[in-house]
């Protein structure tokens, strides 16, 4: 099960849906993905094609949107990535379908914002209590005082 | 009636910031809450304010015990994103250095683990010989334990012949007293009682709550990242994946203790086959990769680590994502702590079973640099944290 | 089969060995183990540096200061921030900075801190 | 008048209050250094010559403490609870013979006195556990409690293996009736190995430290005392190991008895019975450096399901055998 035919395979089950795929280097594959077609693809990938294991859901803050990475597999490690516009943060979460990845989410909620429909306890995970509301530190309008050195 | 027992920040046996709410009916844990959010350092956000040459020392402050791990991913990340291929001295250099800080990682971790039994003459003597990895590191690297041997394009320094006399004599040593350590293990009956069927963690509900390293070899799983996705020179230098399936606190003891054979044999084999040629290439101090992304995977001591970045061409990350193997943990401890059925948890297997899985809680925190008085619940900055220090330090002097 | 006790021979034996504590702060002071690469206090050399900045530039934790003196720009090393990665003696192009093996660097006065 | 005055002079100085507290503080140095060369430690070591004050000093650095009692506590029974403890450790003492064959305070039968007196401490460590409403002490003196129905049996059928074979319930005849060989080499050495393990376990230590487990509930019952109750419950934990060696030393190994020069009995008699109880006390730090700490059931079943039939067996023997 090379690259090559994870992405044929992809491609052919939810064809326009896959934005773009590329392979950077041996045993990874970036694929983008539509939003609505998300979950399916993830269920897809653990479920039809075996392969089991959500390592990370990483939350990137690209400017004008947000971007959700999903980084799957034991071996060979795909990184389904999806576009979500900025005003409106919100994804349908993959708890159900996969249990372990509760705490990334709400990692990724507590540090960017981005709201995952449907996962069971989205609250406070890494910030301190007494962190003031509505402000996400990764974001890149956050800026933070830059360390000056002690003189 | 039951009960609530805080397992808090600050306890004798964990040193890890973390509070563990446990529901307790007399001795026996219903129900458990974690609560991580105590040391948390903006390690993420961190990484975009230094250029790629600063951020290894800073990747290498993620976690103090297993740097060697993440200073290898975050440089094998960069390299990636450069495209560039490091010389195959320096591949086999930092797979030397990367198994003799799982070394250090796993002696480290069975001391403490005989210390959350209560066997305190085992936790001397395997803190004791594991002074030999140290010091090993030590004449390497310059540091004992903050080793800051990777770089971008290879390794900083080169292993003389001497250098690889003692690590052949240290290593002999080594062998013979893990050998020792696994005999006791094994037939020391306190310790057998004490960890037999404790923390069971079934292969199905390992990979379904994902988790990693040796908490999922010890399930049965046979997933190691150096045998599934290759990195620097672990195609070549041969290995087995340790596995137990008995599922519980003692296979996690008997894989690690395992591991630690496994790591000898593959420090002696790529001394034996050290190519020669130089040990770094030639990069320019401000690295400007171009802009795109790249995952790398690494196997820490603690389980399987990835690193994520996303550069945008300047020189400084654009976005970096660490997941530590702890993080990763976390669901499959917690529900080895809660007792179903007949499989009953004690309150005097809490320690060793939230230890099997070998936490290291400073990975998984990352805060700002806001220092939060607790008694005064007021916020401090970071300037007003600055001045406060200096007007203190002045009154010292 | 398991056997209780099992390391009764080995603790007796441990009786005789010698102890594995040094008594490091204040008489075993050469016991230390202190390899000949290892990375401690700086020694910065004055004549050999010719005032390229470029361990400003590298110093991950900003520990190092550029102050003029007669001769010219010259680097001074503040060891209370510095975090010992030896990255400025690695990239100085004369070799004027070296890592000496000094690893008791406290002091009551920020001042004694300071490598000029 | 004078019989009276000599005897307080023996209950307060020679065998009495002032050299036990001395000989209980020098036992647990002997304690804590032989355990730290086991591990191939040093053990306390700049508290006067090779750290010999050093349980002095911690006694007295615990006086100078701060003595918080805890607001819910019941005040009155979280005070007396260390006093007591204190008391009738002392008071045990007094019936180890030590410079002859009987002790300070001796009447036929009493090692019935003091086995129950024994008990009593292990109660005293129950009350101390609840009377501070810490969760951590109430799950300490729960265990405490549980330990106590573990070992108290086979102590007790250990100690009654010996009255067997000596034919009498008072110290005195029992010591008297090992002047020939000690009961250790005769058929008592299974009474012996089960009196060390019990031992280990009233004193609460490694295998057994199970109501005070550092790492899982902090202190256990000790969680709430600091300052002199503290102190209090120390000395007298040091002097329960001196009581409970004294006691395996004369039970088993002979007591004062041995070859004396006639003018200086006393003299040779404490020797013998200070050396005697330290080769007890070795036994029992070898015993604390070579398990790992039991589980509270691991406990019990350890000792309903092996000891106690052991116990009988040795009884079983002595009866036979005398």
């Amino acid at each position: 099960m090379n690259e090559e035919e994870i992405i044929n395979i992809l491609k052919e089950k939810f064809g326009d849906k896959i934005v773009e795929c590329k392979i950077p280097m041996k045993r990874r594959v970036f694929v983008e993905v539509s939003k609505e077609c998300y979950k399916d693809v993830v269920k897809f990938l653990l479920h039809d094609l075996d392969m089991k294991h959500v390592e990370a859901i990483t939350g990137v803050d690209a400017k004008d949107h947000f971007e959700v990475i999903a980084h799957i597999g034991y071996g060979i490690s795909v990184s389904v990535k999806v576009k979500i516009s900025k005003d409106e943060p919100v994804i349908d979460s993959i708890c159900d379908i996969a249990r372990g990845v509760e705490l990334y989410e709400r990692e990724a909620y507590d540090l960017l914002g981005i709201v995952f429909k449907g996962n069971p306890n989205l609250k406070r995970f890494i910030l301190p209590e007494d962190w003031p509301e509505g402000v996400y530190p990764l974001r890149k309008d956050y800026e933070a005082e830059h360390p000056k050195p002690l003189r | 009636m039951s009960f609530y027992i805080p397992i808090g920040p600050q306890h004798p046996v964990h040193p890890e910031p973390l509070l563990m709410k446990f529901k307790v009916e007399g001795e026996q844990v219903i129900d458990v809450e974690i609560n991580v959010s105590y040391t948390h350092r903006g390690i993420e956000k961190g990484f975009e304010y230094r250029d790629y040459m600063k951020g290894i020392f800073l990747a290498e402050r993620i976690c103090g015990i297993c740097n060697a791990a993440h200073t290898l991913c975050y440089t094998q990340n960069i390299e990636q994103l450069l495209g560039k291929e490091i010389p195959p001295r320096a591949k086999y250099l930092r797979l030397i250095v990367e198994e003799l800080s799982r070394i250090h990682s796993h002696l480290l971790w069975l001391g403490l683990a005989a210390h959350q039994i209560g066997f305190e003459t085992l936790f001397m003597y395997v803190w004791r010989d594991r002074e030999k990895v140290l010091d090993l590191l030590e004449t390497i690297t310059g540091n004992r334990v903050v080793t800051a041997y990777n770089t971008i394009g290879g390794v900083r320094r080169d292993i003389t012949p001497e250098i690889e006399q003692k690590i052949r004599k240290s290593l002999d040593y080594l062998e013979e007293r893990t050998k020792y350590f696994k005999k006791v293990v094994m037939e020391e009956p306190t310790v057998l009682v004490r960890t037999q069927n404790v923390g069971i963690l079934k292969p199905r509900e390992a990979i379904e709550l994902f988790a990693v390293g040796p908490v999922l070899r010890a399930s049965g799983i046979k997933h190691d990242i150096r045998a599934d996705d290759p990195y620097i020179a672990h195609d070549e230098v041969p290995f087995n994946v340790v596995t137990y399936d008995t599922c519980d606190v003692y296979a996690r003891i008997l894989v690690r203790v395992d591991e630690i054979l496994e790591c000898i044999n593959m420090v002696r084999y790529s001394l034996d086959h050290l190519p020669s040629g130089e040990y770094r290439i030639r990069m320019p101090v401000i690295v400007r990769p171009p802009p795109g992304e790249s995952v790398s995977r690494v196997e820490a001591p603690r389980g399987e680590l990835l690193h994520y970045v996303r550069s945008d061409g300047s020189d400084k990350p654009y976005r970096y994502k660490v997941r530590t193997p702890t993080l990763a943990n976390i669901p499959s401890t917690a529900r080895m702590l809660t007792s179903r059925g007949d499989y009953i948890v004690y309150i005097a297997d809490i320690p060793i079973i939230f230890g099997s899985i070998d936490p290291c809680l400073c990975c998984t925190g990352r805060v700002m640099f806001i220092d939060i008085e607790k008694s005064k619940s007021w916020v401090w900055t970071y300037n007003e944290l600055v001045r406060y220090s200096l007007k203190r330090f002045e009154r010292h002097d | 089969m398991p056997r209780p006790g099992y390391m009764v021979s080995e603790i007796y034996k441990n009786l005789l060995k010698k102890r594995a504590t040094i008594l490091y702060p204040f008489k075993e002071r050469e016991l230390v183990h202190l390899p000949k690469g290892f990375r401690g206090r700086i020694i910065f050399n004055r004549d050999k540096c010719i005032g390229c900045q470029m361990c400003f530039r590298v110093c991950p934790a900003q520990a190092i200061k550029i102050i003029e003196d007669e001769k010219g720009k010259r680097p001074i090393f503040f060891m209370y921030r510095c975090i010992y990665c030896g990255s400025c003696a690695e990239y100085c192009p004369v070799k004027a900075i070296e890592l000496s093996d000094i690893f008791e660097n406290i002091a009551f006065n920020k001042k004694d801190l300071l490598v000029r | 008048m004078i019989e009276v005055l000599y005897k307080m002079i023996e209950m307060i100085l020679f065998p009495g209050f002032a050299f036990i507290g001395v000989l209980s503080l020098l036992y647990e140095w002997i304690d804590r250094k032989f355990y730290a060369r086991l591990q191939n430690r040093i053990g306390p070591l700049y508290a006067g010559p090779h750290g010999i004050l050093q349980p002095l000093a911690d006694f007295i650095k615990l006086l100078s403490k701060e003595d918080i009692i805890p607001e819910g506590a019941d005040k009155f029974l979280f005070t007396l609870t260390p006093i007591l403890f204190f008391a009738i450790n002392l008071l045990l003492t007094l019936f180890l013979p030590i410079c002859g064959t009987t002790g300070v305070i001796s009447f036929t039968g009493d090692l019935i006195f003091f086995v129950a007196l024994l008990t009593m401490i292990s109660i005293l460590v129950y009350t101390a556990g609840m009377a501070s409403t810490n969760r951590f002490a109430t799950i300490g003196a729960e265990r405490a409690v549980l330990q106590l129905i573990g070992y108290e049996i086979p102590f007790m059928l250990s100690i009654v293996s010996v009255a067997i074979s000596s034919r009498s319930l008072t110290i005195k005849n029992i010591v008297e009736s090992q002047s020939s060989i000690w009961h250790i080499l005769g058929p008592n050495f299974l009474a012996f190995i089960i009196f060390a393990i019990t031992a280990q376990a009233e004193l609460e230590r490694i295998p057994f430290d199970i109501p005070e487990a550092e790492q899982e509930i902090v202190a256990g019952w000790l969680v709430e005392y600091s300052g002199k109750k503290l102190a209090l419950f120390r000395l007298g934990k040091d002097v329960e190991t001196l009581l409970l060696c004294g006691l395996g030393a004369t039970l088993f190994l002979g007591g004062p008895l041995g070859p004396v020069v006639p003018g200086l009995e006393i003299v040779f008699y404490t020797l013998y019975f200070i050396v005697k109880s330290i080769i007890v006390l070795l036994v029992l730090t070898t015993l604390r450096a070579l398990f790992a700490r039991l589980r509270v059931d691991q406990m019990l079943v350890l000792s309903w399901k092996y000891l106690i039939p052991l116990s009988l067996i040795s009884v079983l023997i002595v009866r036979v055998v005398f």
